[in-house]
């Protein structure tokens, strides 16, 4: 394990990763339930971005606006048109709400098909510099990029939700959803928020992560399901769990390729799951209350 | 409902063709995996059925073309068939993942229905069992084995990598490719990466500690292949790197990859602008889709081939019944193809379903520093 | 505090309906009535986080249109029924939470968890960890916090140790001498009676009856249970006569 | 069945820490067949958490159970099948069961003691050859007026789940059933439910353990009283004493004010 | 195939009753009557009925775990994978009746739901989707792996199914497919309202109190997984022993979001809304030329709009538009506790 190149991947689809386990995450909060819409949020972010660059010929700013517009638009229209009245009509519960979200993946995915193609469009260079070269390494300018926006995202999420209002008011609704309604909190607009960021953030990642071999209509569900294992790997309990799990997730994905061909990635997950289950039963970071 | 751009100027129907319509089946990958691909090709067909009703029709009759989506899933596979031969269709074109055309072979041996895959590569189709309606145009894996092995012996190569993609198809070009490749070079590497893998430093580590001679990439293409090699052109930039053809026949995938990360680069391709057939059906597409820079992929051949020779076989028999067809493709010989170098021909008899004669509808071609293919390779190309 | 023509719904099905009463400052209102009566859904309803139609008006401010976080900070306080909690926030956040519904400053969270030792003594802790009892505290000193004029106390006694509700009997009634309108449901007088200086019956969602006094109100009270069971009896007999 | 009197659950020196707080302290009792003990204590004395403890629910750090001279351990479920039913302080019903499914739950839930009779239990419920246990539970609701047994149990008012889950654990056929906070918020007919439910158990040689802060309901249902402070046992006996005790006055009721 | 699907109207004080049990399924077979009756000759046709009838099966092995108890496991697409590969591998490696693979693909699919939930019986529902997640993707690829298998290409030319000399033609198998559905849905139904249906669905919102009635809610969830995967592995076997092939792209993650939806687009009320489901994706996915090519798109909007129309299923939907026509019953008063304020 002493390959730099490696280890510089390893950190950069773990950080994608953990980005999209962190918007997972912000959702269960506030929403408690997993919004598998994610993936495809971050796809049309990617997607958008370069097609609003390369079709449209626009430049790469305004581009990338509108398509984190787009993305966040798409966000708020999940709950405010799909989650909302299906969890008022159909009782609580995550169940519809899981359903209704991952009807919304698909036709996300193929709506984005339609109106931005199937085909693959590249990602767009943000920075343009020359590689970095660490030893017989080098580490790209929008690694390095997606690494420091990452960074960031988690410093600044963190320190919302544990210290802001609105971060209190999130894991109020999340605690106690009934609590949160018979106090009179703004449950429709603290969830809300929750989706725009969590929606903002997918974006983000996906425009960022783009540029490492393009991106196109059908990148969504295997986003989505990446980043729930991330999730999973890191757990529920703290902010900052998503980062975690998205490293460990990219470890395993560049390292067991290159220390066996005939082990799957997904193997040594679910091993390595199983065993940690195993060990560790009652899950990272839980809080126990009483019945 | 195809998209009519302002500038094309496409065959309007001729209205004086008469008699039921022959209906031929489209099963195109729409939506699915594939879709990059089988999409191109679907185009073509249905340019090629426009041209055709602007002129003769076949037998003096309209053609008329129904499709549908397998998705590149199996399992869907004979059913999409099956509703195609529902709703009547007397001829089939599969333009989808051969994984899909693999499945729905006995339903097409049982309704004896005329079958060409036209873009397909893989022995399995048109070869037995259940393979007596079954066709298929371009060259198959062997020839590709032959192809690559001649560049090595002429070049000098003896140690090869190969990274592939874990498809099924892949996994099953590999099964045939493999093989042959062992026999002419020594494998010194032999990686494989997800088809969605985000990244591929390690196999391509992996790769550089065995410092090949050679690197083939074995993908279905997509971003993929340009993950594969963005990141070999960075790590290994002074190996030569092979691919199958997919690579060649996508363009939109060439945007992707970094600024010169495909130069050099050489291809399976089938396009070989000195054949006229080819700048001929260049020309066409051009006009028809009002786009003067379109750039003829071998897919578009293969697809607009197929269509022609299907005319031929119809016509022959003189009717649509299938096993009249079917001695009418089976007698289809020397048929000229749009496709690969000048003088390539395909030719099917009872025992060859696999159209293609010779090694030259293959043509190596290589990558320029804009990304973009630039012509025949010059080191090697196949014997016709 | 007036209420007029309130309707309480969960979805098809009405839990309180066309209730009218006031509850005048300065004095503790009583709600009492059998279980399943309505008496929770009135004092949500009147609250505002319940779907409700009627008007409530709080001297000539009327509420009927303001969500209920609007209604907390215009000075409405609840205590509601069962553990509505953050079970999974700290004691102290939970308080910051209720504060930040009605903008309150951080002297008030203070002051709420000195209401009750306990509550100071486990501040840190998750409140889901705390017991029935001490939860109830947490419950109650959130709705003290922000000086209301109008509190509304749902079975407020609920799993509390005798001292302590003696102790809160007391704060109700000061509070009321200062000028509060308190409204106390409860099915039974046992326990808060003491506080209670006047007070309504309700029945299926329904008023029955209005009196004055404690004891009045209970009579009231015995009477209308009387009168359903001996209409329970009568359909009885129809029934299996 | 055992003689009236003679001990069927036994606790000794039963403990339980979290972190800094001692919630149950080296806590003894025991309850004979056909007797009632009650349990009181000011707020956070510990009754829950002793309840808890007999129960599995937590686990102790330190003490033993008995039940019928047999040690009593393990998990929650495994002390139940030996015969423990309770209540929660918090009622917990599962909102979209109706009211009889409840019921039901506490009928079944003795025959599906394993994997194995689970599944012999399902399968009798895809042919349908239990039909019993919805006449049986409806029968036990009409004993102690629980109505309306076709609402979900989501759709009650408080007090009406509490007196449900009393029911059910009844219909449980406990050897101990332990009720915390059974009357809080209940009005006269869930109090006379109750009342009719611990008769019951009994009435037929079996014991329950009665948390509660309605002291005068309590005295006079109970034959014994336990009272706790701070996790420790302050007084333990006849229920007249224990109302008249210095120690209730002084940790329960406070500046002699009467319940 | 419509039910009365309000629980307060649905059951006496007496249980289930027999009048309400009987009629699903004999509404059933006269659905399965029109059903043969529309595909009469038509091969294609066949096929829908068949992947509806698979969909079906993987969507009521669904049932019992997901909609019933609340664990939602994300193997499903193995489990079917694990049925049709036994049939596979019956019909390739020995020479033994074809419908043996079916009971050994049951009982391997039941033994693996069993290790994973164990392995994840003391954490919450979240970890067990997470390692079913996992072992669904992992199983994908060793299928391609072992050659066994047949690699990449799967296992072809399986046997035609026959039962003591009798090989039934393909409408013979169609009917019986049916028939299987049927007779899987009436029990599983059955056993959603028995005493044993009561206790798991309490025990999906609120394990505690089942937990202390005695009942170990781990064993049981696992006895609900378990028969769910044997039920799942009924319908890869019956795809592999209809269509006579498989490979390790015919049941892939897409299946397991197809039979998330179905019980609910049908009506999870009953078990009888797996089925309408099933038939409904097919339906949508396959059978509907509305634009020429994406299903998928089709089909998930029609999901939106079923949960957002009919928050019941169609079957929930059709119940209450029954009972208002028949004038009983007041329809189903979902839980809203203090509902937001507009
Ligand atoms: N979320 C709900 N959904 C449907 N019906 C409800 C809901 N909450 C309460 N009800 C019904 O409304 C009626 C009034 O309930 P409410 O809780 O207001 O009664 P209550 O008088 O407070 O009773 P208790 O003394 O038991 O607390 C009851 O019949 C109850 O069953
Ligand atoms: N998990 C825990 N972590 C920390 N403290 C706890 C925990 N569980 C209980 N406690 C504390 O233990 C003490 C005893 O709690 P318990 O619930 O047993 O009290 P109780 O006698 O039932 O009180 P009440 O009458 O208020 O219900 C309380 O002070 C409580 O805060
Ligand atoms: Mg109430
Ligand atoms: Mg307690």
């Amino acid at each position: 394990m002493t390959d730099l190149q490696l280890w510089l991947s390893a950190a950069e689809i773990g950080c994608f990763f953990s980005l999209i386990a962190l918007s997972y995450l912000l959702i269960v909060v506030g929403a408690g339930f997993f919004n598998f819409a994610l993936g495809p949020y971050a796809m049309v972010g990617g997607l958008a971005t370069s097609w609003f660059v390369v079709i449209k010929e626009m430049s790469l700013w305004p581009s990338i606006v509108l398509a984190l517009l787009i993305v966040v638009a798409l966000s708020a229209v999940t709950e405010l048109v799909v989650v909302r009245p299906v969890q008022r009509r159909a009782g609580r519960g995550d169940l519809p709400a899981l359903v209704a979200v991952a009807a919304v993946l698909f036709a996300v995915q193929q709506a984005a098909g339609l109106v931005f193609g199937r085909t693959s469009l590249p990602g767009q260079q943000i920075v343009t510099f020359d590689p970095i070269e660490i030893g017989d390494a080098f580490l790209l300018p929008n690694a390095l990029l997606l690494m420091a926006t990452t960074v960031v995202v988690f410093v600044v999420v963190a320190l919302w939700v544990r210290l802001s209002r609105t971060g209190r008011l999130l894991r109020a609704v999340g605690d106690n959803l009934d609590a949160a309604r018979v106090l009179g909190l703004p449950v429709g607009r603290i969830r809300l928020i929750a989706f725009l960021v969590g929606g903002l953030i997918a974006g983000i990642a996906g425009i960022l992560f783009a540029t490492k071999s393009g991106v196109a209509s059908t990148s969504g569900l295997s986003w989505t399901l990446t980043g729930f294992l991330a999730l999973v790997i890191g757990g529920t309990g703290r902010i900052w769990a998503p980062l975690v799990g998205g490293l460990v997730l990219g470890c395993v994905q560049v390292f067991t390729p290159y220390y066996s061909s005939d082990i799957t990635p997904q193997t040594v997950i679910l091993v390595l799951a199983l065993l940690f289950f195993a060990l560790k039963p009652e899950g990272l970071f839980v809080r126990r209350v009483r019945a | 409902g195809d998209d009519s751009d302002s500038g094309s100027d496409k065959p309007e129907a001729n209205k004086e063709l008469k008699g039921d319509p022959i209906v031929i089946g489209l099963d195109e990958d729409s939506t699915g995996p594939g879709a990059s691909y089988s999409t191109i090709a679907g185009k073509t067909i249905r340019d090629a059925v426009d041209e055709l009703n602007a002129g003769d029709g076949i037998l003096g009759r309209p053609v008329k073309l129904i499709v549908e989506n397998d998705e590149s899933d199996p399992t869907k596979a004979p059913s999409v068939i099956r509703k195609l031969l529902d709703d009547g269709a007397q001829a089939l074109l599969l333009v989808t993942a051969s994984a899909a055309v693999n499945q729905s072979k006995p339903v097409i041996q049982q309704a004896q229905v005329p079958s060409i895959a036209p873009i397909a590569i893989s022995q399995t189709f048109a070869t037995p069992p259940d393979s007596d309606y079954a066709f298929s145009l371009a060259n198959l894996l062997d020839n590709f084995v032959e192809v690559y092995c001649g560049a090595a012996k002429e070049l000098g190569y003896s140690k090869l990598a190969i990274i592939s993609d874990n498809t099924p198809t892949i996994e099953g070009v590999n099964g045939l490719l493999k093989p042959g490749l062992e026999g002419c070079m020594d494998l010194v590497a032999d990686e494989t990466a997800a088809v969605d893998a985000a990244d591929v430093n390690a196999q391509v580590a992996k790769v550089k500690d065995a410092d090949p001679d050679l690197v083939l990439v074995s993908s279905v293409g997509g971003n993929f292949e340009v993950l594969v090699q963005n990141t070999l052109k960075q790590q290994l930039p002074d190996v030569q790197r092979f691919s199958l053809a997919s690579i060649g026949n996508q363009p939109d995938i060439w945007k992707l990859a970094n600024a010169g990360a495909l130069e050099d680069l050489v291809f399976m391709g089938s396009i070989d602008q000195d054949n006229p057939r080819t700048e001929e059906l260049q020309d066409k597409l051009r006009g028809w889709r009002g786009d003067d820079d379109y750039n003829l992929t071998a897919y578009d051949a293969q697809a607009y081939d197929s269509v022609q020779i299907l005319k031929q076989a119809i016509e022959a028999a003189g009717s649509t019944e299938g096993p009249a067809v079917l001695d009418a493709l089976q007698a289809i010989n020397g048929y000229e193809a749009s496709f690969g170098a000048d003088g390539f021909s395909i030719s099917f008899s009872p025992e060859k379903h696999t159209g293609a004669d010779g090694l030259c509808g293959l043509v190596l071609t290589h990558f320029g520093a804009d990304n973009k293919p630039d012509g025949a390779w010059d080191e090697y190309q196949p014997p016709c | 505090m007036v209420v007029e023509g309130l309707t309480v719904t969960y979805g098809a099905a009405s839990a309180v309906r066309d209730v009218s009463f006031t509850a005048p400052a300065g004095v503790v209102t009583a709600v009492v009535g059998p279980n399943g009566a309505g008496k929770s859904s009135l004092l949500l309803g009147v609250y505002g986080s319940v779907h409700a139609r009627g008007s409530v008006r709080v001297g000539d401010r009327d509420m009927s249109r303001l969500s209920a976080m609007s209604r907390a900070r215009q000075g409405i306080a609840i205590v509601p029924q069962g553990r509505q909690l953050f079970p999974k926030m700290s004691v102290r956040e939970n308080l910051q939470v209720a504060a930040e519904v009605q903008r309150l400053g951080r002297d008030r969270v203070e002051a709420a968890l000195d209401r009750f030792p306990i509550l100071r003594e486990r501040s840190g802790h998750m409140a889901g960890v705390l017991s029935g009892g001490e939860q109830q505290m947490l419950a109650v000193s959130r709705a003290l916090m922000g000086d209301p004029s109008v509190l509304l106390l749902d079975e407020m006694a609920t799993g509390l140790a005798p001292k302590i509700v003696a102790d809160l009997v007391r704060v109700v009634r000061e509070l009321a001498d200062q000028g509060v309108a308190v409204v106390l449901a409860d099915p039974s007088l046992n326990a808060t009676g003491a506080a209670v200086e006047r007070g309504y019956v309700l029945v299926r969602g329904e008023v029955v009856a209005q009196e004055d006094g404690v004891e009045r109100l209970d009579r009231a009270y015995q009477g209308a249970m009387g009168l359903i069971q001996k209409e329970l009896d009568e359909v009885d007999g129809e029934v299996t006569g | 069945m055992s003689e009236r009197g003679e001990p069927i659950l036994v606790g000794s020196g039963l403990g339980k820490r979290y972190g800094g707080v001692v919630a149950v302290d080296d806590v003894s009792f025991s309850v004979g067949a056909g007797e009632i003990l009650g349990l009181v204590g000011p707020n956070g004395a510990g009754k829950t958490t002793l309840v808890d403890l007999i129960t599995g629910a937590q686990s102790s750090d330190t003490g033993q159970l008995r039940l019928d001279d047999r040690p009593v351990s393990g998990s929650a479920a495994r002390r139940a099948r030996l015969g423990l039913a309770r209540t929660f302080q918090h009622p917990l019903l599962a909102p979209e069961v109706t009211v009889l499914e409840a019921l039901v739950c506490g009928l079944v839930a003795g025959r599906m003691r394993n994997p194995w009779q689970q599944l012999v239990e399902l399968a009798r419920g895809a042919v349908g050859s239990v039909r019993a246990d919805y006449p049986r539970a409806a029968e036990l609701a009409a004993e102690l007026g629980v109505g309306d047994l076709d609402r979900h149990c989501g759709e009650l008012s408080l007090g009406e789940q509490r007196l449900v889950e009393v029911v059910r654990a009844l219909a449980q056929d406990p050897v101990v059933m332990l009720l915390d906070e059974p009357f809080a918020g209940a009005d006269h007919a869930g109090v006379a439910g109750t009342v009719e439910a611990i008769r019951t158990v009994q009435s037929r040689g079996h014991a329950v353990v009665l948390v509660d802060h309605n002291v005068d309901l309590i005295a006079g249902l109970a034959d014994r009283l336990l009272l706790l402070d701070r996790g420790r046992v302050v007084f333990d006996g006849d229920p007249e004493a224990c109302l008249a005790s210095e120690e209730m006055r002084a940790v329960y009721f406070g500046g002699g004010a009467g319940g | 195939m419509t039910t009365t699907e309000d629980p307060a109207t649905r059951r006496t004080a007496a249980g289930p009753s027999r009048a309400t049990d009987r009629w699903p399924p004999l509404a059933a077979a006269a659905g399965i009557v029109l059903l043969l009756l529309w595909m009469r000759g038509s091969d294609y046709r066949a096929d829908l009925l068949v992947l509806a009838c698979t969909y079906a099966l993987v969507a009521l092995g669904m049932y019992l775990p997901f909609v019933m108890a609340g664990s939602l496991s994300m193997a499903y697409s193995a489990y079917a994978a694990i049925g049709a590969y036994s049939v596979g591998l019956v019909s390739q490696e020995t020479s033994l009746p074809i419908w043996l693979g079916w009971l050994v693909g049951a009982l391997v699919s039941a033994v693996i739901a069993v290790l994973l939930s164990l392995s994840t019986r003391r954490l919450s529902g979240f970890y067990l989707a997470a390692v079913t997640l996992l072992f669904g993707t992992a199983f994908e690829g060793w299928l391609g792996i072992f050659d066994v298998f047949g690699g990449a290409g799967g296992i072809g030319q399986i046997r035609a199914p026959s039962f003591a000399g009798w090989e039934p033609d393909r409408t013979a198998q169609v009917v019986l497919a049916m028939l299987l559905v049927l007779v899987l849905a009436t029990l599983l139904d059955r056993v959603r309202r028995s005493s044993w249906g009561a206790l798991v669905r309490a025990m999906r919102e609120h394990p505690l109190p089942v937990e202390a009635s005695g009942v170990r809610t781990a064993d049981l969830t696992s006895v609900c997984l378990a028969v769910g995967a044997a039920i799942a592995s009924f319908g890869g076997a019956l795809f592999a022993s209809f269509v006579r092939g498989v490979t390790p792209e015919t049941f892939t993650l897409n299946v397991v979001f197809l039979a998330i939806f179905m019980p609910l687009i049908g009506g999870r009320n009953t078990a009888w809304g797996a089925v309408v489901g099933a038939l409904l994706v097919v339906e949508l996915s396959l059978n509907l030329d509305v634009l020429e090519t994406s299903g998928q798109l089709v089909l998930a909007v029609a999901v939106l709009l079923i949960l957002l129309i009919a928050p019941a299923g169609v079957l929930g939907y059709l119940g209450q538009g029954l009972r208002a026509v028949t004038g009983r019953g007041s329809p189903p008063t979902a839980r809203r506790t203090a509902e937001e304020q507009a």
